[in-house]
């Protein structure tokens, strides 16, 4: 039965009820809005009942501007070979501690990618097996990838702010270089 | 000095100079060197992290018999150099003389094959 | 050609060109200044033993990125490095002449270029290849080590991204003419010992 | 610099309670080993600690991101047609698919129509770049095992390549290519020749490759059975691209996905069985032979007219000379410099069948001129994981083969 955004909707909903939200943003392929509780189950369910043997991808998004318990959002991009169907699951996180469990137990590709998460934006994955940061330095304190991070290097010298048209600001960001 | 010494002049010259160039060339080399040491420096090189531990641990045996019988069947090899070169002069009775000599190391190889010394599992 | 061995003056003497013989593109390796006599030939320590440094310089290829790539296809056969007597790259810093660093230095990579140059045996020179390793390049953000002369004193630096392998070659040819005029005395120099200490390199 | 433990002596504690246990019989203990960041098997920079029981790897750790630059934050500072030279750094053994596929995703974003001509194009660029890649991982491949000639020789053909990419963008390594709906101008016959002359003599140079590797008894030695993965366990970790064709799945994206109009083209898919090291070998040997097989056939159906860019003057810059004698064309340059062009809001995931596997640009817009976040799906990241599992219980010789057999590109894994 090859699957179409439908049929796929109308599962999820009638599995997952209200805690799933179709999310207008995607351009391309269905896209799911999940409380965060419920991502672990939903991807199990995908991955045992609907088909979905790849896990293609996780990542981590911040909006600064939502509002309190929506300003992270961890992204999973799933894919069914045989029916040749993508599906994009969101779920937004507290801003404060955002937390959510981890999918490593059902694809051991997550393992990397949300240690990735964790080490750009801070979002902590309950249960993964070795949660540190894997792409920075391990002494580095603040999570780059958020907005509020600046992009430059906090401790170049030779670069003067004045020639580039930002005034020096004194960032209260701590020195991690 | 009679006439058969007299011609390896000329060898002893050549080893001489060979020997001569190796040592000018330390020699050389470790007077126009700068030399500089310091304690990052003298630590031994692991690949730029900082090493840790001491390389000194035991490993197994295998690898120390597998060297040895390597140098023992090597030796083996420098005995049949000579008996190579005159060949022809020492006729049938050399040659006999040599399989006895491989004789007796072939039985020692097959006693090692036997005694397992060189299977790596 | 007998090198008759004068002590050797601590000036730096500079190498004239090579005389062009003949105008054929190949271009003979001229022979350090010095007196021609019947049957002999007398010239400085320093001008011997520089010409021939700058015709062995082994590289130490700490190739991290895309110019890591541009080095291979500068050791491949079309750009052939080995020309320039740098046929044997020496991933270990004891047999290695020039630090070629290639690439962009990560913070986290600081430490390992840092105890990977300091664990080269003297003479030693760095090549850094690429506006990375010159100074952070298109890479200006919280994880790049901005250039590194911040860490190591550099010698040599061939701009570019990644630069073309005639580039690598003439920063290798620019280090081969500072090796060949670079006096004996240069690394006892407290001048040389100030630009250690400057990096926080302790020499005794 | 702050100084930190050395890595060794955290493996060491957490392994101190296996070494102390493992006393093995002949009196040898379990040995750290650390294969570092500077390394010369290990084409590129990342750090594996391995527990070694004498010369057989018990367990690995790697430790990565010693080039991390932080793609993903300039992107998020960059107007679109500026990330073009951050993808091409990424992958830099095949940049131009990387380029590619960000001008997919950013027409897919935008709604763009391709002409065919462009498409076509498109796919050639790419499946050359694709050679390239193939050519650079199993020549490294041979040399790792000793064979250094066949890296020599078959090195002139990448140099060929790049003459050709210079023509058509002027890099080599790093090219930037392409504009958002075409390419920055059309290709000169210069191009067209050396493309043409490429596809002559490269088959015959790629057999003798072939020749030199493929039936080399010591190579084959090496390879068979080193590093096998089964085809599950290869999902389970992610693989995609040649890696897990070597495994037995013919996933592959230019037939699951068809873009840029790769539907157009008859080419086989090579798959292998058991997932090993000369599997993936000759599955890319196989895959250059299907590239030079497309290539064949874009030129021969390359349709004549079409131009070699879309007709969006939005966001294609105008030629200069337009831009000097009529208004509009003046407006759309200076719109599009300035990077105001009309980008709607909303998330867009494309992916692109690069040199290593399924490169992914996840893109969220919010109809700035800068992408609200773009993340990178970098396949080498992803498959990396499954090394320790493919090297535990292999000989150190043999963990660096099946390293350089993965392709590992650490410009793609610490993005």
């Amino acid at each position: 039965m090859s699957l179409t955004k439908e049929i796929i909707l109308e599962k999820i909903t009638a599995k997952f009820g209200e805690a799933v939200k179709v999310d207008a943003e995607s351009l391309d392929y269905t896209a799911v809005v999940i409380d965060a509780a419920k991502a672990h189950d939903l991807v199990k369910y995908l991955r045992d009942e609907e088909g979905f043997n790849f896990l293609t991808d996780v990542c981590g998004a911040h909006f600064p501007e939502n509002d309190k318990n929506a300003q992270f959002a961890v992204i999973y991009h799933m894919h069914n070979w045989v029916d040749r169907f993508r599906i994009r699951i969101k779920s937004f996180l507290n801003g404060e501690n955002p937390v959510i469990n981890t999918v490593t137990d059902l694809y051991l590709s997550a393992n990397w990618q949300e240690r990735e998460t964790y080490d750009f934006y801070g979002i902590e994955f309950k249960n993964h097996p070795d949660l540190r940061r894997i792409l920075n330095m391990d002494e580095m304190e603040s999570f780059p990838l958020r907005k509020e991070f600046p992009l430059e290097d906090q401790g170049r010298t030779d670069k003067d702010d004045r020639y580039f048209g930002r005034l020096p600001q004194t960032n209260n960001l701590p020195n991690n270089n | 000095m009679d006439a058969s010494q007299v011609n390896y002049i000329p060898v002893i010259i050549q080893s001489v100079f060979a020997a001569g160039f190796v040592a000018l060339m330390l020699f050389l080399s470790h007077i126009v060197g700068p030399r500089r040491s310091s304690k990052i420096k003298d630590d031994s090189f692991e690949c730029g992290i900082k090493s840790y531990g001491n390389a000194r641990i035991p490993f197994s045996v295998k690898y120390f018999i597998v060297a040895i019988l390597f140098v023992l069947f090597d030796v083996e090899v420098i005995f049949l150099y000579p008996w190579a070169v005159n060949f022809r002069t020492l006729g049938f009775v050399g040659l006999y003389k040599m399989f006895l000599f491989m004789g007796m190391l072939l039985i020692g190889f097959f006693y090692i094959l036997k005694k397992g010394a060189l299977d790596w599992e | 050609m007998g090198a008759a061995f004068r002590s050797s003056t601590y000036q730096k003497n500079i190498m004239k060109e090579g005389i062009d013989t003949n105008n054929s593109d190949v271009k003979m390796v001229a022979a350090p200044p010095g007196i021609e006599g019947e049957g002999f030939f007398a010239t400085s320590l320093d001008a011997v033993i520089g010409l021939a440094r700058s015709k062995s310089l082994w590289p130490l290829p700490f190739a991290t990125s895309c110019c890591g790539i541009e080095f291979m296809a500068t050791m491949a056969s079309t750009y052939d490095i080995a020309r320039f007597g740098s046929e044997r790259p020496s991933f270990s810093p004891r047999q290695a002449d020039m630090l070629m660093v290639m690439g962009t230095i990560s913070k986290k990579l600081g430490p390992v270029l840092r105890q990977v140059y300091e664990q080269m045996a003297e003479p030693r020179w760095v090549i850094s290849v690429g506006a990375c390793a010159c100074s952070g390049g298109v890479f200006d953000t919280y994880s790049v080590l901005q250039g590194i002369d911040k860490i190591i004193p550099v010698d040599v630096y061939v701009p570019g991204c990644p630069p073309r392998p005639e580039q690598i070659i003439d920063g290798v040819m620019k280090l081969q003419e500072l090796v060949k005029n670079e006096p004996l005395r240069r690394r006892n120099t407290p001048e040389y010992k100030a630009l250690l200490a400057s990096y926080g390199i302790t020499v005794n | 610099m702050s100084q930190y433990t050395p890595l060794t002596k955290k493996i060491e504690d957490r392994y101190n309670e296996e070494i102390r246990l493992r006393e093995n019989e002949d009196g040898s203990e379990l040995s750290i080993l650390n294969l570092g960041p500077s390394h010369p098997a290990t084409h590129g920079i990342f750090q594996n600690v391995l527990l070694m029981d004498g010369e057989r790897i018990v367990d690995a750790e790697q430790t990565l991101g010693y080039i991390h630059r932080a793609f993903e934050k300039i992107a998020e500072n960059r107007p679109f047609y500026q990330i073009t030279p951050l993808t091409d750094r990424m992958n830099y053994c095949s940049s131009p698919i990387n380029n590619m596929g960000w001008w997919l995703t950013v027409e897919k974003l935008l709604g763009i129509e391709i002409p065919k001509r462009v498409q076509y194009m498109r796919v050639i660029v790419m499946e050359l770049s694709r050679i390239a890649d193939h050519i650079i991982c199993n020549s490294i491949l041979g040399v790792d095992s000793g064979a250094f000639t066949g890296f020599l020789h078959i090195f002139q053909y990448r140099e060929k390549i790049y003459e050709i990419f210079e023509e058509i963008c002027g890099a080599r390594l790093t090219t930037n290519m392409g504009r958002m709906g075409g390419f920055e101008r059309d290709w000169s016959d210069a191009a067209w020749a050396k493309l043409d002359k490429f596809m002559v003599d490269f088959p015959l140079a790629w057999e003798e490759f072939d020749r030199l590797l493929t039936r080399n008894r010591i190579f084959m030695d090496r390879c068979i059975g080193t590093g096998a993965i089964s085809a599950n366990r290869a999902i389970e970790y992610g693989f995609t691209g040649p890696n897990l064709r070597a495994a037995g799945v013919d996933y592959d994206l230019r037939v699951a996905e068809p873009y840029s109009s790769y539907e157009d083209f008859e080419f086989d898919i090579p798959v292998g069985t058991a997932g090993d090291t000369y599997d993936r070998y000759m599955v890319r040997q196989q895959e250059v032979r299907e590239s030079l097989k497309i290539i064949r056939q874009a030129l021969d159906k390359m349709p004549k007219e079409g131009g070699y860019h879309a007709d969006v003057p939005d966001y294609y810059l105008p030629p200069k000379q337009d831009v000097y004698n009529n208004m509009e064309a003046l407006i759309y340059h200076f719109k599009i410099v300035m990077g105001e062009i009309p980008v709607p809001k909303g998330e867009v995931y494309s992916a692109v069948e690069g040199g290593n596997g399924e490169l992914g640009f996840y893109l969220i817009s919010d109809g700035s001129r800068v992408p609200f976040r773009l993340h990178f799906r970098r396949p080498c990241f992803i498959y990396y994981q499954g090394f320790t599992e493919m090297i535990k219980g292999q000989y150190l010789s043999d963990a660096i083969l099946i390293m350089s057999s993965m392709n590992v590109i650490a410009g793609e894994l610490d993005a």
